[in-house]
């Protein structure tokens, strides 16, 4: 025991506090930003730390590694808007699960292949871990995007051909334990965890890709464990393992809010069949689309309103509008409250931070259980940019993909108002019976475009 | 590593799941987004292993795959954390304004 | 034990208590009672010590020793875990006769 | 690594995993119970690992200890009455403690005392918390039981002595890891260690017993992990630290709900000063003594009772007969619930085990904060052998002792019945101006005793 091995590991034992302490911090908003201070230190703290260590010998490479990472990270998270924050955090799990591939490899290469029994286990998770949240995060990220298909791609027969080649890497990885020596079905291993990350996204449709993030997360914090075992290194261990346990429980949250089975959004391929069925707009039913200067009239006589939020407000960046109307309405003497429910938007609590962006105060927002008996006492309930979250379907047609999911209760207010472009399904891509309702009123239009022009006519007429 | 060692290790790695479960599950749906991001930029711990593997002095190759990595987890740790703090400084502002309603916990 | 396993066994140590702090804060003051004759039951794992001692072949002194701490130690371990049964048998019987209120969570 | 080595790791693990799974069973009232299970399979596994360890070659001595460990105390678990249990708790631990020393004695002569700078640091903390927890759970359950004055006891300049003390101990603990040798020290040290807990406990009054309970049950657990890491050991060392961590906010949580600081309960010797001053009853004020007769005419009136039990309740052991008049007060239209006081009683939750063990349902019992504001809209709040929790001083007399203490709105009620033996005062020692006040009725006698009467009364008039 030297000193400075002694220092390091202050470092690293300080640096995992750090995290636990950063995180248990995000149980309340007063605490998180203060939470996120502290787990930055972690990070600061452990990179420290590794830097001391004696088998670091040349700083140029990694400060030029430092710059080339840094800079493209630091200008997508200032220019990027709060929608594409799904996008970021996949992109981000990919390169960073890269990394944790590449160093693999590197010890494979260094010791050329002779790691002893179980660092090899180590260093084969580590890498395929590594390789298959690299491919399945860059797809998510490219189907969140849009530039990949969002629908759920699959072949006949595919999650049988996946658990083969699960197997298959399993028994290269003992074979490898066996051989201990370099061979190139290493790099086979790695090409297989290539491709198991893509088959595992692929046939996941877009709507539900941020419970894939979270899942993925989970394997880029388990392969950061597996790093930790091969270098011996705790901060390592913990702090992957942290995020092992906690993105895996944050994927079944998320599955819970939307009564859906783990299971079934990893293997279900949700969103496939109802491209062709229910998604069919039916003619043949009558909705009412109503001009803004109406939908005007009726906000400035309500005595009452609930907003509801939704993708579409995120998507048009509506939130300081929202915020504005409701100001406006509220100084005319209306009671004005948010509904969030908990999976509106495309990220759990997406709709909170974009009401906290607006600077709307926590009191007005409402979770679904607490609201959800107060639509029946209200005179307008405004839709802005939902629609799932409100399909009245979840709760009787059994036939229907999101039957069981729990709603906003907006068909029993007195009067319902719908912001949207169209007519087209929201995420689950199916029809929103409320919209046929005899007391919703369609105003269509993009959401932003939509409110300034309500506030414009509700601000004349009060003059 | 020898035996003890990775036994322990595999200890602290099943205390520190438990832990990361406890936490997670305190967090309210509220501040979810951050959470993924906050994780997300926790998980570029990886850094400290590309650290190594790029100033090691492992040869040409094996300092050009370091540097790779490096980058790589460099920026899921810079752009984890850089839009985790823009996103709760939304909430921070909110701070003064008023409480939490205890639903929302 | 070397520098490396105190160090991973202080890690084990440390993240055991952040469990524990996290675990025991979660239990309603309904259950306290039972909790610390729970954790008075648990701690009697000095027992795992005192069997290594006593069964150990230390010597005539050593075995005494360890008989008495096997001893104690069983004490505490049946102890304890009987009294933390038998309290909790109440509240199981209550099971079936009504939910706990929210408050008292 | 051989498969027994194994097999002994995969048991601790488990034992390790089983403990925490039992400690998190206790958040609710439905899982504690199989919770405790988990936690005795895992003793159960630790122990079985243990035994199978190369390095024990004797069985028929533990054999030996088992029983004569197990015998009693399982005889004393069945036999013990409920209001006995905190200083069950402390004997237990005291025993648990003495263990814990032995064992780091029998380590120091095995090596004589040659154990590296490391080992012996964990063996001298192991012996010192070992000895301390020994006498000073001693003390706290001869305080609890009363064959111990239960106020405090102290000298002049007491904390002072043992800080100097516990600088001491730790110079002999470094010139022992200095000399690595057997040292008669190491004695002098273990006997330093039994002197500092009776120290530690003796200014201590006896209602803070729980408290201190609580703190050396943290203590018990950090010797028995200081044994693991003397042994290598990971299950001492997990269930060790659980034990330190939940110990230690276990008795901030008591301290909080008293209104007390940490550092108060610890070195405050409270209770110690208002033995003389403000315990002295008021011969000048006058109550009303109400006869059994009179208060039961009273209640059969009642169209809503709260019902406040305390401590004497538990004494009395009257809890089955306060169930029962409940149950004949609500057969006669009577709207009857509990307040249960966090710290009502002997111990946190105390009165919740007693309600349970009377089998009322959890939906009468109602804590402090939810009941609170329902005092003054009741007939009669019926006090059971409650005092301090029940004393408006705490919250307007600066002087007093529990000044700041959270309290049960009694004195709201339209009329407040007491029913305790005399007007002595309760475990804080001080007056309790609630029996002065004019819609006070006090009924003397035992709570069981009176309690059986009240039911008698009742039935007998409504027949
Ligand atoms: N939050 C999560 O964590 C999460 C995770 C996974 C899945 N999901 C899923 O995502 C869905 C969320 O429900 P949601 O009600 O918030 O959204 P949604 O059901 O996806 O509907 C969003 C609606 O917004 C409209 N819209 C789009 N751009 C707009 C614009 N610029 N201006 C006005 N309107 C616009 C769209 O209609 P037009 O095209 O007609 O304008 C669309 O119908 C649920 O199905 C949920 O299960 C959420
Ligand atoms: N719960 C905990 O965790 C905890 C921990 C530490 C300290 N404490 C302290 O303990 C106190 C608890 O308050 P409390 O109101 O429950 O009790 P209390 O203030 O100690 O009063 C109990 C009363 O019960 C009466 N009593 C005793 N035996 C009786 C019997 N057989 N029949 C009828 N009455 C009987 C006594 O009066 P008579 O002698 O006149 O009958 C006494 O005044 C608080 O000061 C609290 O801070 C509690």
């Amino acid at each position: 025991m030297n000193p400075t091995t002694l220092f390091i590991d202050v470092c690293y034992l300080a640096a995992a506090l750090l995290f636990v302490l950063g995180l248990s911090g995000l149980t309340s908003p007063r605490t998180a930003l203060h939470g996120i201070y502290l787990a930055e230190a972690g990070m600061a703290l452990a990179v420290i730390g590794t830097l001391l260590d004696h088998s670091i010998i040349t700083y140029e490479w990694i400060l030029i590694g430092v710059i080339l990472g840094a800079i493209p990270g630091a200008l997508l998270s200032i220019w990027i808007p709060m929608t594409a924050v799904p996008q970021r955090t996949a992109l981000c799990h990919a390169f960073g699960a890269m990394a944790v591939c590449l160093v693999g490899i590197v010890e494979y290469m260094h010791f050329s292949g002779d790691l002893g029994a179980a660092r090899m286990v180590a260093v084969g998770f580590e890498v395929v871990l590594g390789a298959l949240t690299f491919t399945g995060s860059l797809i998510a990220a490219a189907k969140l995007q849009g530039t990949f298909p969002g629908r759920p791609l699959t072949f006949y027969g595919q999650n049988y051909f996946s658990f083969a080649l699960l197997g298959l890497m399993l028994a290269i990885l003992g074979y490898l334990v066996y051989l201990q020596a370099a061979s190139v079905l290493f790099y086979v291993l790695i090409g297989m965890g290539l491709l198991f990350g893509v088959l595992l996204v692929l046939p996941i449709g877009a709507a539900d890709m941020p419970t894939v993030i979270a899942i993925l997360n989970s394997y880029a914090g388990l392969a950061a464990s597996a790093t930790g075992f091969v270098l011996g290194n705790n901060v390592l261990i913990i702090a992957g393992a942290l995020d092992g346990g906690s993105g895996f429980i944050l994927s079944v949250i998320m599955c819970k809010a939307m009564n859906r089975s783990w299971a079934n959004v990893l293997f279900g391929a949700f969103g496939a069949k109802v491209q062709g069925g229910a998604a069919a707009i039916r003619k043949d039913l009558v909705y009412n689309d109503t001009p803004a200067q109406d939908a005007a009239l009726l906000l400035a006589n309500a005595a009452s309103v609930i907003v509801v939020p939704g993708y579409g407000m995120a998507v048009s960046q509506a939130q300081h509008k929202v915020r504005e109307l409701a100001d406006l309405l509220e100084n005319r003497g209306c009671e004005v409250r948010y509904a969030i429910h908990p999976v509106a938007g495309r990220m759990p609590g997406h709709m909170n931070v974009l009401m906290a962006e607006a600077e709307v105060s926590y009191d007005k927002l409402f979770d679904m259980d607490s609201i959800n008996n107060d639509f029946a006492h209200t005179d307008v309930a405004l839709v802005i940019g939902a629609n799932d979250v409100t399909n009245p379907a979840a709760r009787h047609d059994k036939s229907s993909p999101i039957f069981g999911m729990p709603i906003l209760n907006v068909d029993q207010a007195r009067n319902v108002m719908v912001i949207k472009r169209s007519m087209n399904p929201g995420f689950a891509g199916i029809e929103n019976e409320l919209y046929y309702n005899s007391k919703t009123r369609m105003v269509f239009g993009d959401a932003r475009a939509v409110v300034t022009q309500l506030i414009q006519e509700i601000a004349e007429n009060s003059d | 590593m020898d035996y003890q060692s990775m036994m322990l290790g595999l200890y602290v790695f099943v205390l520190a799941v438990i832990v990361g479960y406890k936490v997670i599950t305190r967090v309210p749906t509220l501040l979810h987004t951050p959470l993924m991001s906050a994780t997300n930029a926790i998980s570029g711990i990886s850094l400290v292993g590309s650290l190594v593997a790029a100033g090691g002095g492992f040869g040409p190759l094996a300092t050009l795959l370091g540097v790779v990595a490096v980058a790589g987890a460099t920026f899921n740790v810079v752009g984890g954390f850089w839009i985790t703090d823009r996103m709760l400084r939304f909430f921070k502002r909110e701070q003064a304004a008023a409480k939490l309603p205890s639903s929302q916990r």
